[in-house]
C-alpha cells in the first residue's frame, strides 16, 4: 500500500534515522569534533526530521478523512509463528519492523521534533561551557530517535523498543553529571522505578498477544470486534490495568511518581525535553493508543481517572511548599500529567492529547526560562535566594510570565482551553473528579505565581558575588523562549471550543483514531450539554485562578513574613507536605530497605551456603583430590620413572667410566684391546701347534 | 754381525717406553713426542728386517713412516697451538670437550 | 810404514789424522778470517783496522783467542744449567762434524759417504739446536726472540738452499762429494755456469743460514742486543763464534764443491786432455802467489816501528816462502801428491773468494726487516728454486732423450727460469705478501 | 766385529736411556732434547744397518725438521706453571703395568719366532749403492704410495696453516 502513498508518508521510517545517524556519529567520534560542528549536526538532524514530520503531516491532511493512516513495514522482525491464543484459537504471531503514521502519532511527532528542535537550539547555548558536550548531544539525539520510534511504531513490540530506549536515554541524561552522587542516584532511581512499570507493560503486551493474537495497533480493533468481548471482561480489564501501571511508571503517576522530582538533577534542557515535554507523556500516548481496549474496561478507566486526579492534587500540594525552582516545576509537571490521565480516565482521550500538546509548549517554556534564570544566577536554584530579577533579565521574565499565565489557565492562553476542556469532560463524568481538578487548578495558579513573585519581584535576596554578573542569556537561548511563548499563547487555539464560536479542529482531527466510551457516545447522540453549564464552569475556574494569583501576591509581595507564620501555625501538616508526605521514606522503608535486606540475606546465603558449602567445599575437595593425585604422581609415577632412570644410571656407570672424553684413556683401551687380541692369537697359535 | 733380534729388542724397548709416555704423561706435547718415539721404534724394526731379508723395501716403508710422522707432527702441533690460544693449557686431561 | 800399524785399524788412521788436523787448524783459520773481515771492513770504510797486535795486526786473532779463554765465564742465575752448557757444544760440534764429508782435495777427505752432501746438510742443519736451546736456556727475552728468529730463518732458508743444491745434484747424478766434483770434471764445466740461478739461490740461502748480514736479524745489535748470544760470554761465546765461522767455511766449501768445481783448477779438463798447451802456467800459479805474498812481507818488514814486529813480519814472509816452496816441490812429486796439494790450494782459494763475497755483502747491504726476510725466502727463493729444479730436469731430458747439445739445453732452460724469476720478483713485492709468521714473531 | 758391536750397544743404550729420560723429565725442553738424542742414536743404528740414506733422512727430516718444529711449539707454549703441575695422569700405574704386559707379550712372540725366522744370522746381501736402490724402489715399485704420501704432506701443510692461524 506504500506504493501509491506520497513521498513523506512512504518514507516515514526515515524519520527516526536522522537523529540516529548523528547520535552514532557523536558517540563514536564526537570527541574529535568541534562544538560548532556538533551544533550543526545535532540540531540540524532534528530540524530535518521536524521538516520531514511537517511534510508528512501535511500529506496526511491531504488524505481523505476516514483513512488517514500510512503504514510502511521495513521487514519482518520476528517471523510469523502460529500459536494458540487463550481462547484456543490459532493465531499467527507477527512482529514486524513497521512504522505507522496516523493523526495521533502525527501530533506526537510534530510536538517531539518541534519542541525537541527548539530545546536543541537552547541547549547549544546552555551547555556551551559544559564538559562532555558531544556526549550530551549524542544522548539527546539518541533520545530523539527512541522517542520517534516509540510514537511511530505500528506494534507493541516496536513501541516497547522505543519505550525502553527513552528510558535508557533518560537514565543517561539524568546521570549526565555522573560525578555528582545525587545525580547518579537519581538516574538509578528513575531507571529502577521505570522497571516496575515496564514489567507490567510487558505483561500487558504478552496478554494482549495471547488474547488478541496480534500486536499491530491496526489489528486490535478488528480483533476485539471478532472476539466480541462484553464490556468489563476481566481479561481486558487486566490488560488495561497492566498497561496503566506501565503508564504510571513512565508518566510519573502515583504510586511511581517519585523518580521525576529527583530527575531534576539532570541538565535543564533535559528536564525540559524529556521530563516535561515528551517522554513523560509517553504514558498518555500509550493509553490513548490503546483506548480501544480501555473503553471495554470501564473499571480500569475509573482507576485511571482517580489516580490521575489524586496525583494532580498531591503533586500540586507538594509544589506549593517547594523552594527549589526546578522542583516546583517538576511537581507541577506531575500534576499536569495527572490532568491528562484524568482526561483519559473520563474517556476524553482527545482532551488528554490536547493538554499534552499545550503542556509540552508552556511547560517546556517554563523549564527553559527557569534554566535561563539559573544560568543568569550562575547555578543558583533556590528561590529564596532570588527576587527582583524582572528588570535584569526582562525577556526571560516576560516569556516565563506568559508560560505561567498559560499553565494557570488565564483565558486566551493555551492552558486555559485544554484544562477547561478536561474539566468540562470530568464534570460530565463525575462531580467529585471535577472538584479535585478544579481545586488543583487553583493551587496551580497559586504556586506558579508564588514562583514568579519569589523569583522576579520583591526585594533581591541574591548573594552579592552572584549579584554582580547577573546577565541575560545568549540569543541561542532566548529565541526558543520567544517561539515557545508564542506557542503557549496561540497553541491552544487549534481547539477553540464551539461554545466560544470556534470549531475544535484538533479534536475532530483526532476523533478517528481514538475510541469513545459508550455512555459518552450515547450522550453525544443525546446532544450537547447545556451551554450555560460550560460557560459557568469556565468562569468559576477563572475566578479561582485569579484568587490563587491574588493570594500568591498577598503572601509573597505584600506580607512576606506571613508564609512562615502559616507554616508555624499548621506545623505537622506543613512538615508533612514539605517532606513530600514522606513518600520516599515510606518507599524506602517498605520496598527499598526490604529489597536491601533481601539482598543482604541472599548475599549471606551466597557466602555461607553457596560459596562456603558449595564452591569452597568443591575447591577443598578438588585440592584434596589433587593432593592425593600429586602424592601418587610424585611417589608412584615419577617414582617409577626416577627408579628406571636410577637403574639406567647404575647400569651405565662402567660405560661412563670408559667414555670420559680423555684421549689417553681411550688409548689405554686400545692397548687393552691389543693385549687381549694378542692373547687370543697366542691361544689360537698354541692350539694350531698341537 | 749383530743378530736381528737385538734390533728387535731395542725397538721393542723404545716402543714400550713410547707407549708408557703416551699413556701416562699429561702434557700433550710429550704425548706427541712419545708417538714419534713409537714410530721411530717401528722404523728400527723395519730397517732391521730390511737388512735381515736383504731388500730395501723396509727402508722405503720407513721413509713413508717418517713422512707420516712429519705430517702428524705438523697438524698435531697446529692443533695444540690453536687449543693453547683458546684454553691456555696443554694438559691432555683438561681436553675433555668431547664428553658432552 | 804400513807394517807398523795393525791391519784392523789401518783404514781408520788417515781419517783420524785428517780430523785432528782440521779440528786443530779450524780455530786458527776462523781467527784469521775475522782478521780478514776486519781488515776488509776497515779498507772499505777507509780505515786501517787492527794495527797494534803484531805488524798490521797479524797477531790479533791469537790475542782475541787468549782474551776469550781467560775471560770470566758467567752463567745467569735463572738459566737452565744443562741447556746453557749444552747449547754451544751442540753448535760447535755440529759445525765441526760437517767437515767429515767435505773433500778439501782429491784425497784430503775424512770419509767419502755416498750421501755426503746430504750428510753435510743435515749435520749443519743441526747447528740450529745450539742457537735455539742457547737462546731458550739463558732465560732472557732478547735471547729467546733471537733464537726463535734464527730458527725460523734457518728452517725457511734451508729449504731454498737445499733446492738450489738439488739443481746441481741433478747434473752431477750423485750425492757423493767426490763424484760431484768428478762430474764437473767430466762435463768440463763448473756447475755455476750450467745453473747460475741455482748458485745464486744457494748463495743467498747460505748467507741467511749463517746469520750473516744482511740477514743477521737473530743477532741484530740494534734490535735485540746480540740475539741468542746475549747472555753468553767468554769461552762459551767463543764456541758460538767458532761455530759461526766454521759454518761459514762449510757453506763456502759446499758452494765450492757443487758450483765452483771443488779442488779443480780452472780449465782442468783441457789441461789434462791437451798436455803441453799454454795452460801449463796454472801449475805455477800457487807458487807465484805465495812468492808474491812473501815478497810483500819482506818489503813491509823494515817499515815496522818496533824490532819485534820486524821479526814477526819477516817470519810471516818466511812462512809464505816455505809454502811457495812446497807448492813448487809438489810439481815434481808423484801426480797424486801434486793433485792433492794443488787441489787443496785451489779449494782454499775458491773458499776464500766465496767468503770475501760474504764480507762484501755484509759491508754493502742494509739489513732486512723480518717480514721482508720471510717474504723473500718463501715467496721468491723457494718458488724460484722449484722452477729451477724443474727446468734443469727438463734440460736434462732434452739433452738425453732429444739429443740436444748441453749448451743449448741449459741456455734455453736458464732463460726460462730467469723469466720466471723476473715475474716472481715483481710478484713478490706485493705489500700484503707478508707471510704468516705469527708464531715466530709472537 | 768388535767395533761394530761396541757402536751398536753404545747407540742402543743411548737411545733407550734418552727415551726413558724423555718420558720422565719434568721439563719439556729437556724431554725434547733427549728425544733428539734418541733419534740421533737411532740414526746411528740405521747407519750401522747400512741404511745410509735413511740415516741422513732421519737426521734431516726428524732431527732437523720435525724436532725443530717441536722445540718451536714448546717455546711458544712453554709455561712456568707447567713445571709445577703434576706430570703424570691418574691412570699412570695401570698404564705402565699394561704397557709392560704388552711388551712381555711381544717379547714372547719374538722368542717363539726367532727360530722360525732365523733371526740370529741375517742375510748379508744388501745392494751396494743404498740410495740408488731406494730411489729405484720408490719411483718404480712404490710409485703410487709415494704420490699418496706427497698428497698427504700437502694436506698436512694446509691443515697446519689453517690450525695455526691467529683466528680460526
Amino acid at each position: 500500500m506504500t506504493s501509491q502513498l506520497p513521498f513523506f508518508l512512504a518514507h516515514i521510517w526515515l524519520l527516526p534515522m536522522f537523529p540516529l545517524v548523528t547520535a552514532a556519529a557523536m558517540l563514536f567520534f564526537g570527541r574529535k569534533l568541534k562544538n560548532d560542528a556538533i551544533n550543526v549536526l545535532c540540531a540540524g538532524s532534528v530540524f530535518i526530521s521536524f521538516i520531514f514530520s511537517a511534510g508528512s503531516f501535511l500529506q496526511l491532511l491531504s488524505l481523505p478523512q476516514d483513512n488517514r493512516i500510512a503504514i510502511n513495514v521495513l521487514f519482518e522482525w520476528l517471523p510469523a509463528v502460529p500459536f494458540h491464543m487463550l481462547d484456543g484459537g490459532l493465531a499467527n504471531f507477527v512482529a514486524d519492523w513497521g512504522f505507522q503514521l496516523d493523526p495521533l502519532s502525527a501530533v506526537m511527532i510534530l510536538v517531539v521534533t518541534g519542541v525537541g528542535f527548539l530545546i536543541h537550539v537552547y541547549a547549544t547555548g546552555y551547555m556551551a561551557h559544559e564538559g562532555g558536550y558531544y556526549r550530551f548531544f549524542g544522548y539527546l539525539n539518541l533520545f530523539m530517535f527512541a522517542m520517534l520510534m516509540l510514537v511511530l511504531a505500528n506494534n507493541f513490540l516496536l513501541l516497547f523498543v522505543g519505550w525502553e530506549g527513552v528510558g535508557t536515554c533518560s537514565y543517561l541524561l539524568i546521570g549526565f553529571y555522573f560525578h555528582k552522587k545525587s545525580a547518579s542516584d537519581a538516574g538509578k532511581k528513575a531507571f529502577i522505578v521505570n522497571r516496575i512499570g515496564d514489567a507490567a507493560f510487558l505483561l500487558g503486551i504478552f496478554m494482549t498477544s495471547a488474547l488478541l493474537g496480534t500486536m499491530r495497533f491496526a489489528d486490535i480493533g478488528p480483533a476485539l470486534a471478532k472476539g466480541n468481548f462484553e464490556v468489563g471482561d476481566p481479561r481486558i480489564v487486566a490488560i488495561a490495568l497492566l498497561f496503566f501501571v506501565g503508564a504510571t511508571g513512565k508518566s510519573a503517576q502515583i504510586p511511581l511518581y517519585v523518580w521525576l522530582p529527583d530527575a531534576m538533577e539532570g541538565p535543564t534542557p533535559v528536564s525540559a525535553l524529556i521530563h516535561a515535554a515528551t517522554m513523560v507523556t509517553a504514558g498518555v500516548y500509550m493509553v490513548t493508543r490503546t483506548s480501544a481496549i480501555y473503553v471495554l474496561a470501564p473499571s480500569a478507566l475509573a482507576v485511571v481517572a482517580i489516580v490521575g486526579a489524586i496525583t494532580a492534587l498531591f503533586a500540586a500540594s507538594m509544589g506549593v511548599v517547594q523552594t527549589d525552582i526546578k522542583k516546583v516545576l517538576a511537581y507541577s509537571t506531575v500534576s499536569q500529567l495527572g490532568y491528562m490521565f484524568l482526561a483519559c480516565g473520563v474517556g476524553a482521550f482527545t482532551a488528554g492529547i490536547f493538554h499534552l500538546m499545550t503542556h509540552a509548549f508552556f511547560k517546556g517554556l517554563l523549564f527553559l526560562a527557569a534554566g535561563s534564570v539559573i544560568h543568569a544566577l550562575s547555578g543558583e536554584q533556590d528561590m529564596r535566594k532570588m527576587g527582583a530579577l524582572s528588570k535584569k533579565i526582562p525577556i526571560t521574565y516576560w516569556t516565563m510570565l506568559i508560560a505561567t499565565l498559560a499553565i494557570a489557565g488565564i483565558f486566551p492562553f493555551a492552558g486555559f482551553l485544554s484544562k477547561d476542556l478536561i474539566l468540562g469532560k470530568a464534570y460530565e463524568k463525575d462531580a467529585l473528579l471535577w472538584a479535585i481538578g478544579y481545586f488543583t487548578a487553583g493551587m496551580t495558579a497559586f504556586y506558579m505565581f508564588r514562583l514568579i513573585f519569589m523569583t522576579f519581584h520583591g526585594e533581591s535576596r541574591v548573594d552579592h558575588e552572584v549579584e554582580h554578573h547577573i546577565h541575560e542569556s545568549p540569543r541561542s537561548m532566548l529565541i526558543p523562549l520567544v517561539i515557545l511563548a508564542a506557542l503557549s499563547i496561540a497553541g491552544g487555539w487549534v481547539a477553540w471550543p464551539e461554545i466560544l464560536g470556534g470549531n475544535s479542529v484538533f479534536i475532530r482531527f483526532l476523533e478517528p483514531v481514538v475510541a469513545v466510551p459508550h455512555e459518552l457516545r450515547a450522550e453525544a447522540a443525546k446532544g450537547v450539554s447545556s451551554r450555560m453549564g460550560e460557560i459557568g464552569l469556565m468562569l468559576l475556574s477563572e475566578g479561582l485562578v485569579v484568587c490563587g494569583i491574588l493570594a500568591a501576591w498577598y503572601l509573597y509581595i505584600k506580607r512576606t513574613n506571613l508564609p512562615q507564620m502559616i507554616a508555624n501555625r499548621l506545623g505537622w501538616f506543613y512538615r508533612l507536605v514539605y517532606n513530600k508526605y514522606y513518600t520516599d521514606e515510606l518507599y524506602d522503608s517498605l520496598f527499598v530497605n526490604r529489597a536491601k535486606d533481601l539482598g543482604l540475606a541472599l548475599g549471606a546465603f551466597d557466602r555461607t551456603v553457596i560459596d562456603g558449602a558449595g564452591v569452597n567445599g568443591a575447591g577443598w575437595l578438588t585440592r584434596f583430590i589433587s593432593k592425593v593425585s600429586m602424592w601418587w604422581d610424585t611417589w608412584i609415577v615419577d617414582g617409577s620413572v626416577r627408579f628406571g632412570a636410577r637403574v639406567v644410571w647404575l647400569l651405565s656407570i662402567p660405560v661412563r667410566m670408559i667414555q670420559d672424553g680423555l684421549v689417553q684413556s681411550y688409548m689405554l683401551l686400545v692397548v687393552i684391546g691389543l693385549i687381549g687380541f694378542l692373547a687370543y692369537y697366542f691361544h689360537i697359535a698354541h692350539q694350531a701347534m698341537h | 754381525m749383530i743378530p736381528t733380534e737385538a734390533y728387535l729388542i731395542l725397538s721393542l724397548a723404545l716402543f714400550t717406553i713410547g707407549v708408557v709416555g703416551v699413556l701416562t704423561r699429561r702434557n700433550v706435547i710429550i704425548v706427541l713426542m712419545s708417538i714419534e718415539l713409537i714410530l721411530n721404534a717401528v722404523n728400527i724394526n723395519l730397517v732391521a728386517f730390511s737388512r735381515h731379508f736383504g731388500s730395501v723395501d723396509g727402508q722405503v716403508f720407513a721413509i713413508f713412516i717418517i713422512t707420516d710422522a712429519a705430517a702428524e707432527a705438523a697438524v698435531g702441533l697446529g692443533i695444540i697451538l690453536a687449543f693453547f690460544r683458546n684454553r691456555e693449557t696443554v694438559l691432555a686431561d683438561e681436553m675433555d670437550m668431547l664428553k658432552w | 810404514m804400513g807394517h807398523l800399524i795393525p791391519s784392523s785399524i789401518a783404514p781408520y788412521v788417515l781419517p783420524v789424522v785428517y780430523a785432528v788436523v782440521i779440528v786443530a787448524v779450524l780455530p786458527l783459520l776462523a781467527g784469521y778470517i775475522v782478521l780478514l773481515e776486519r781488515k776488509v771492513m776497515a779498507d772499505m770504510q777507509a780505515r786501517l783496522g787492527p794495527m797494534r797486535v803484531g805488524p798490521h795486526g797479524l797477531l790479533q786473532p791469537i790475542a782475541d783467542a787468549l782474551k776469550l779463554l781467560i775471560k770470566e765465564d758467567i752463567i745467569p742465575a735463572n738459566a737452565d744449567k744443562l741447556m746453557f752448557w749444552l747449547a754451544p757444544l751442540v753448535s760447535v760440534t755440529m759445525a765441526l762434524l760437517a767437515y767429515a764429508a767435505l773433500p778439501i782435495g782429491p784425497s784430503f777427505q775424512i770419509a767419502d759417504l755416498n750421501v755426503g752432501l746430504l750428510f753435510i746438510l743435515g749435520i749443519s742443519s743441526l747447528g740450529i739446536y745450539g742457537i735455539v736451546l742457547g737462546g731458550w736456556a739463558s732465560n732472557s727475552h732478547y735471547s729467546l726472540l733471537g733464537a726463535l728468529r734464527s730458527a725460523a730463518q734457518l728452517v725457511s732458508y734451508e729449504t731454498a738452499a737445499g733446492l738450489g743444491l738439488v739443481s746441481a745434484l741433478l747434473l752431477a747424478g750423485s750425492l757423493s762429494m767426490k763424484e760431484i766434483v768428478q762430474a764437473q770434471y767430466d762435463q768440463g764445466t763448473w756447475f755455476i755456469f750450467s745453473v747460475p740461478v741455482g748458485f745464486f739461490i744457494y748463495m743467498v740461502g747460505s748467507i741467511a743460514e749463517t746469520n750473516r748480514a744482511p740477514f743477521d736479524l737473530p743477532e741484530a745489535e740494534s734490535e735485540l742486543v746480540a740475539g741468542y748470544m746475549t747472555e753468553y760470554s767468554g769461552f762459551r761465546w767463543s764456541l758460538y763464534f767458532l761455530a759461526e765461522y766454521a759454518n761459514m767455511i762449510i757453506v763456502a766449501g759446499i758452494a765450492t764443491t757443487l758450483f765452483l768445481g771443488g779442488w779443480l783448477r780452472p780449465f782442468a779438463r783441457w789441461h789434462d786432455h791437451f798436455p803441453g798447451t799454454s795452460l801449463e802456467f796454472f801449475d805455477v800459479i800457487p807458487s807465484l802467489v805465495f812468492l808474491a805474498a812473501a815478497a810483500y812481507c819482506f818489503y813491509l818488514a823494515p817499515k815496522q816501528p818496533v824490532q819485534i814486529q820486524k821479526a814477526v813480519m819477516a817470519a810471516f814472509g818466511g812462512a809464505c816462502l816455505l809454502l811457495a816452496g812446497a807448492m813448487a816441490a809438489a810439481l815434481f812429486a808423484s801426480p797424486e801428491v801434486m793433485a792433492g796439494v794443488h787441489g787443496a790450494f785451489w779449494f782454499m782459494a775458491k773458499v776464500v773468494a766465496y767468503l770475501y763475497a760474504f764480507l762484501w755483502f755484509r759491508f754493502t747491504f742494509p739489513r732486512y726487516r723480518f717480514d721482508q726476510l720471510m717474504r723473500l725466502g718463501w715467496r721468491f727463493l723457494i718458488p724460484l728454486a722449484l722452477v729451477n729444479v724443474i727446468s734443469i730436469g727438463i734440460a736434462i731430458v732434452l739433452k738425453q732423450s732429444l739429443g740436444w747439445s748441453p749448451f743449448w739445453a741449459m741456455l734455453v732452460m736458464n732463460i726460462v727460469t730467469l723469466g720466471v724469476a723476473a715475474w716472481l720478483a715483481t710478484e713478490g713485492d706485493k705489500p700484503e705478501a707478508a707471510l704468516q709468521t705469527a708464531d715466530t714473531e709472537s | 766385529m768388535i767395533l761394530n758391536q761396541v757402536l751398536f750397544y753404545f747407540f742402543a743404550l743411548l737411545a733407550v736411556g734418552s727415551a726413558i729420560l724423555m718420558v720422565t723429565r719434568r721439563n719439556i725442553i729437556h724431554g725434547a732434547v733427549f728425544l733428539i738424542s734418541t733419534l740421533l742414536a737411532t740414526a746411528g743404528i740405521f747407519l750401522q744397518l747400512q741404511a745410509e740414506f735413511l740415516f741422513v733422512v732421519q737426521i734431516i727430516l726428524y732431527v732437523g725438521g720435525i724436532m725443530v718444529l717441536f722445540v718451536f711449539v714448546i717455546m711458544l707454549v712453554n709455561l712456568d706453571v707447567a713445571l709445577r703441575q703434576i706430570q703424570f695422569n691418574r691412570q699412570k700405574y695401570l698404564a705402565a703395568v699394561l704397557a709392560l704386559v704388552l711388551a712381555t707379550q711381544v717379547g714372547f712372540a719374538l722368542w717363539v719366532a726367532r727360530a722360525g725366522l732365523n733371526l740370529s744370522n741375517p742375510s748379508d746381501k744388501m745392494p751396494a749403492r743404498n740410495t740408488e736402490a731406494i730411489g729405484d724402489a720408490i719411483f718404480q715399485r712404490y710409485m703410487l704410495p709415494f704420490e699418496i704420501a706427497s698428497v698427504l704432506l700437502l694436506v698436512a701443510m694446509i691443515g697446519a696453516v689453517v690450525m695455526a692461524k691467529r683466528r680460526v
